[in-house]
């Protein structure tokens, strides 16, 4: 993906190729409640980067043998929609899903107050409707966001972003253009309040100083979401009250 | 393979009740008449990724279409015409149901009904689907995705699909010798679509037959029969459903049902695709 | 499939490629208890399609939590033999396998009286020796009567039929030509006895008028075909009770 | 992987000591003398569709050989060969201990020890089979569908397969350039085959060696083993089975019994290819 | 495999291609106890051809239905890696290690006394490292030391070797060239003290005196082989005595 | 989908207290410091049918890897490159809890963690790979196949497939049209590597950071992050793993002690590569 031509995703006047900031953020927008049948659920989009999760449980397992005796098992699919990609993607799930259902789910453990549920499953189903780069850092703000609506206790909210160094620049969230031509793409997930990363990975090639940068920038940046996530959950509640 | 169901979603015996003894008065739970839809929603180019969607809500039942066009070789036995395939999803968050996994046997007659109607009434033009003759065509990849699972599947499934067939747009593309250049920026037309068709799902409680059941009604139907329905009102497509069986009358009452509850979905559909986000009935 | 050209399916004086009226079907030939093994089986062909049914059952359930309380629950297994096709067939199960073997044991749901053994399995293996057209209607023909061979209590038999239309006009047990060029396949199943139809699809586009007219031309069939199920059974059980 | 069979067909204790205690007088169950196979029965032609068939009963063991023949690529380190394949399937109807799913190690294995003895006989001539040298040649699909299980599945689905490639026909052709239309309705002549064999399956009970075991003589059995044995005396494979051992002397009383055997096996065939549909023993 | 030209595998002084007289096998090589984790292990080579085989148990059944009340039941792996062949093998198992997976759980199956582990299940993976003919014959000889490795009671032990047919003359421990091009491989394990036979393959053809001659060097060879694996267990063990 | 792990390898109470109140002197079970790896040993050339390979011994884990070179096509967005492909396998007789069966979720991670960082880096030249330009290029299989299982499979399989990589050499060719004729028995060079990185994975006990954990300490570790070290001391690839959190400020740390480890890893294997079969640390 990195070979071929090479378009200029820096401008001259410091902007990026959809005029953001270095440090900007594509517009974010979020929602919960969204579906009838989950317990929670919730849709969240960066810019064209949409992504839906929904929650059932905590609930019997599926196999019996599928318990811990003092917590309840968390049970998460990140799953893209055929119709997500450019090219449409085959429904059984790939390699990459496999590997990012896994981090998706570690980056929930610790927030998720399974000790409350012993002997029951929680599944947090995530499915990208859309792609546009940072799909997995959309997913586990929704996800802690359905989790959220669906009532289940929480140390805290985690939210995600993918910083990427593009044209030798360290920027914020960065999309499908940027990721596919850039040199980087580390994707962070913090619960905030905590100050625990709890997902964090590097594809891509950074120096020592520009890893703490990037550190520095998605902790900036995921207080900023983290915000927006605690507002819209309230906006649901406060509606909830009114009716 | 396929087995009796043996994980059945409950419906309450109250409510279960409830459902019966008010069909009797020719009245529904949910306050519809027998031969009324739910109100439908449709939302057109939904998706920005998709070369043509659709989201529509029937009652509480939200199903996503989305349409993706590649380029692709044709069947060796039909080499001059493009490739049409259906395919439905039940994804796990549209119902406590529904589990993660490859499409089950649901999920399959789902599509395989639709995909059916659609072949033979010829609706999409395949033959105008032909880029390089024998060579490459573009194949049609319909994608129907069940978010919220409220009762009948299929008729939503099928406005959803259509509304999204409607509105694809063929992406803009250049033959260089035997290849073939996508250019998904620009567009080079319109799916040709030459017939249309909706689906109309009937339940049979006891002895009466109502139209688009919610998943309380289906659970408790004696038997279920769908009839895809062209705009010029010839039927295009037929599945019986459920676990029991209808006369012959019934069965001919349901298809005249059928019959006169299409045109209120293509009035939605159509509504929705000259006014794109508009709401329609 | 209906692209080409087209072969002229009715003849000038009314009859089809093969010689028959419309409103007649292909000899039809019938056999129980042609297996060992099976609690009960069936052979039955249509023309050169021919099916071969079998019955286990009632009997335990291979999973445990395959049960019903308050009945038996049906497994049903519609599948093509590599050989018995144009072209062979794959031996995994096709969408098209999996679809059928749903809609048969729809069929055969409403008159198997699974109320007498709860909490048992009755399974039910369809194979399709030769494949020349109406392969799900002679499936369900046999496995209704390998079901009364195996000596499990039914509400009535189980007949099936497709109604075609073929050049315009409506054609009673369509074959594979007929199904290829044709304009409509319309496979039908009843239990004549109770006037109830068990399995109905339609392939294809009819008028109101024709499809009401091909409801007539099945029931019609049907009716005869399910006199030729009885004979078929009785037959075996007097050469049963003289041995 | 390979499990211990935890879920045995169980033989009652009584008709096993019934089993053992005939065995050590010389005698059989059902009658038959230690060296005597069950009565075959062969009918070719069993299937329109193929293009060689056989139904085959070997006692009650029933089994259906199809063989179809197909164009497609040879292999790319063979290029001049047509393409030899055997596939068997243990459907569910045989036997209540068969289970619907992809074929298990037992179907895997009988296909691989009757594919071998044809392969290493080089029985089928597969350089006839080619038709554009390098680029297509005839696939000869030989599908064995076990139909009712009461023992011996090895010498029936040999035996079956046998009929069927002898009396297969290959389907008329064209070359055009580099296609090959067929014609199935025509016939360009008979599939070539230049040696012949059949399976003779022994099994020992006690000290005692019996040829065709029943079901419950294999359930019973200490161990099992198959020699093929082509039509001038030679042994075309080999495969032991079960779970016990046998001394080389048992082995070699087993091959001299099955070389004494596979002559009934080959008059059973010559007797139904010459004949069509007659029975032979 | 058997088509194309074919190498002269018999020299003029009766040697074959790598030196080796008929009747002698390759260099062989045992070790046992090269795993940690493993409860007995065995890395078995006979020339090129290595593999290494683990037992672990007896155990718990991974599922509860798989037991048998009076022994235990033997689950066996025989697997190729990825790059054990000239051309890289797909790590999905093919039909053929489906067969010898059958076929060495077959021939263990006679010298492990399961009846003293009721209700267990007992584990043996062979992985071959290196696959240049003989690895069936090779991974039971490795089991089989394995299974000892790991305590578990055995009547005897089992020792593999292929015979084959080149150029005319039989040989022992055929290498993969030799298997390629010659008439016939026949595979022979034994438990040579018990003087049974328990694995006896033959891919090819021979004429009785043939067989009957060949399963004689076979029962020559597994005898000497036999003594190396009992040497290569008792140095362990007095290894393990000394340490 | 992914599952907490309900099946956990259990340290037994009294291994876990000890490895926790040593952890809080700065002492570790085994007797190592928190900075310190356990002894490397590398094998290379283990295999004589692999193009490149690698035994590697990180403690008690080991660690098999094969680099296998293969003609192949070459992708159709990249068609002047050659192919790289890393795939991992946890075979069944590496731990008691490793099943049998497909790759799971560990070892797709890990194959895909490894994959990354040689391909974020262009450590293999792929430009150098192609043969014939779009039509055939060197496709190179590198398989890890994990044998003991004792913690850290990730530092053992990135030092086993970079000792691989570094001794693989390209098999004798010849191209003819559109063919290209190997020979394995020849060489036509090295495999072209401008690029190298180790793995240093992290494990936090407590308060504690601690190196190449042992799999005790995988077990009882509260988080573990992995750091990819170029030569040259940047950053080619990071992972997060396991349930728990790590404040920025220890995962800096984490960062700086995998710097600082990196060249330890590098040494062994240059010393095993320069000097055949050596043992390095």
């Amino acid at each position: 993906m990195k070979y071929g031509e090479k378009p200029q995703l820096i401008k001259e006047d410091g902007t990026r190729l959809d005029g953001r900031r270095p440090e900007e953020p594509r517009p974010i927008h979020m929602e919960v409640g969204v579906l009838e049948n989950a317990d929670g659920s919730a849709l969240v989009s960066f810019g064209k980067t949409r992504v839906l999760a929904a929650v059932y449980g905590p609930r019997e397992p599926i196999q019996k043998y599928m318990v811990l005796p003092d917590r309840a098992i968390l049970r998460v699919r990140y799953h893209m929609a055929p119709f997500s990609t450019g090219e449409r993607k085959s429904p059984a799930p790939s390699r990459r899903e496999i590997e990012l259902s896994k981090v998706i789910r570690e980056a929930l453990e610790p927030v998720v107050m399974t000790e409350l549920y012993p002997r029951t499953m929680i599944d947090l189903f995530i499915e990208v409707l859309q792609a546009d780069g940072g799909t997995r850092t959309t997913g586990v703000t929704a996800a802690s966001l359905a989790l959220a609506d669906a009532g289940i206790a929480m140390r805290d909210l985690v939210s995600g972003v993918a910083i990427g160094k593009v044209n030798g620049k360290l920027v914020v969230d960065i999309d499908e253009v940027e990721d596919m031509y850039g040199e980087a793409d580390m994707p962070v997930a913090m619960a905030t309040r905590l100050g625990k990363v709890v997902l964090l990975q590097l594809n891509g090639v950074l120096s020592k100083e520009e890893f703490v940068k990037a550190m520095d920038m998605a902790r900036k940046t995921l207080e900023a979401i983290s915000e927006m996530q605690r507002k819209t959950l309230l906006e649901k509640y406060s509606k909830v009250l009114q009716s | 393979m396929s087995f009796t169901p043996f994980r059945i979603p409950i419906v309450p015996q109250l409510k279960k009740n409830m459902i019966l003894s008010l069909i009797e008065k020719g009245l529904r739970i949910d306050g519809r008449r027998p031969e009324e839809p739910r109100p439908v929603k449709i939302v057109t180019h939904y998706l920005d990724k998709a070369e043509g969607s659709a989201y529509v809500e029937l009652g509480k039942t939200k199903v996503i279409a989305g349409v993706k066009l590649e380029v692709g070789e044709p069947f060796r036995d039909m080499p001059d015409l493009g490739v049409f395939t259906v395919h439905a999803e039940f994804v796990p968050l549209a119902s406590p149901s529904f589990e993660p996994g490859p499409p089950d046997e649901n999920a399959i007659e789902l599509s395989r009904v639709i995909d059916r109607s659609y072949r033979e009434l010829g609706a999409v033009e395949l033959e105008k689907l032909s880029i390089i003759p024998g060579k490459k065509v573009w194949i049609v990849w319909v994608d129907l995705y069940i978010i919220d699972h409220d009762g009948n599947l299929l008729d939503a499934s099928m406005i959803a699909s259509l509304a999204a067939l409607k509105t694809t747009r063929i992406p803009g593309f250049k033959v260089e010798g035997d290849n073939v250049v996508v250019d998904k920026e620009a567009t080079s037309g319109t799916l040709p679509l030459k017939e249309e068709a909706v689906y109309v799902h009937i339940a049979k409680i006891g002895d009466h037959l109502i139209v688009d059941p919610s998943l309380d009604e289906e659970v408790v139907a004696d038997s279920r029969i769908a009839f895809a329905v062209s705009r010029d009102g010839r039927i295009a497509g037929i599945q019986k459903m459920g676990q029991g069986g209808m006369t012959i009358d019934e069965i001919n009452n349901a298809m005249e049902l059928a019959l006169s509850v299409a045109p209120k979905y293509f009035n939605a559909v159509d509504a929705a695709v000259n006014n794109e986000g508009n709401e329609g009935r």
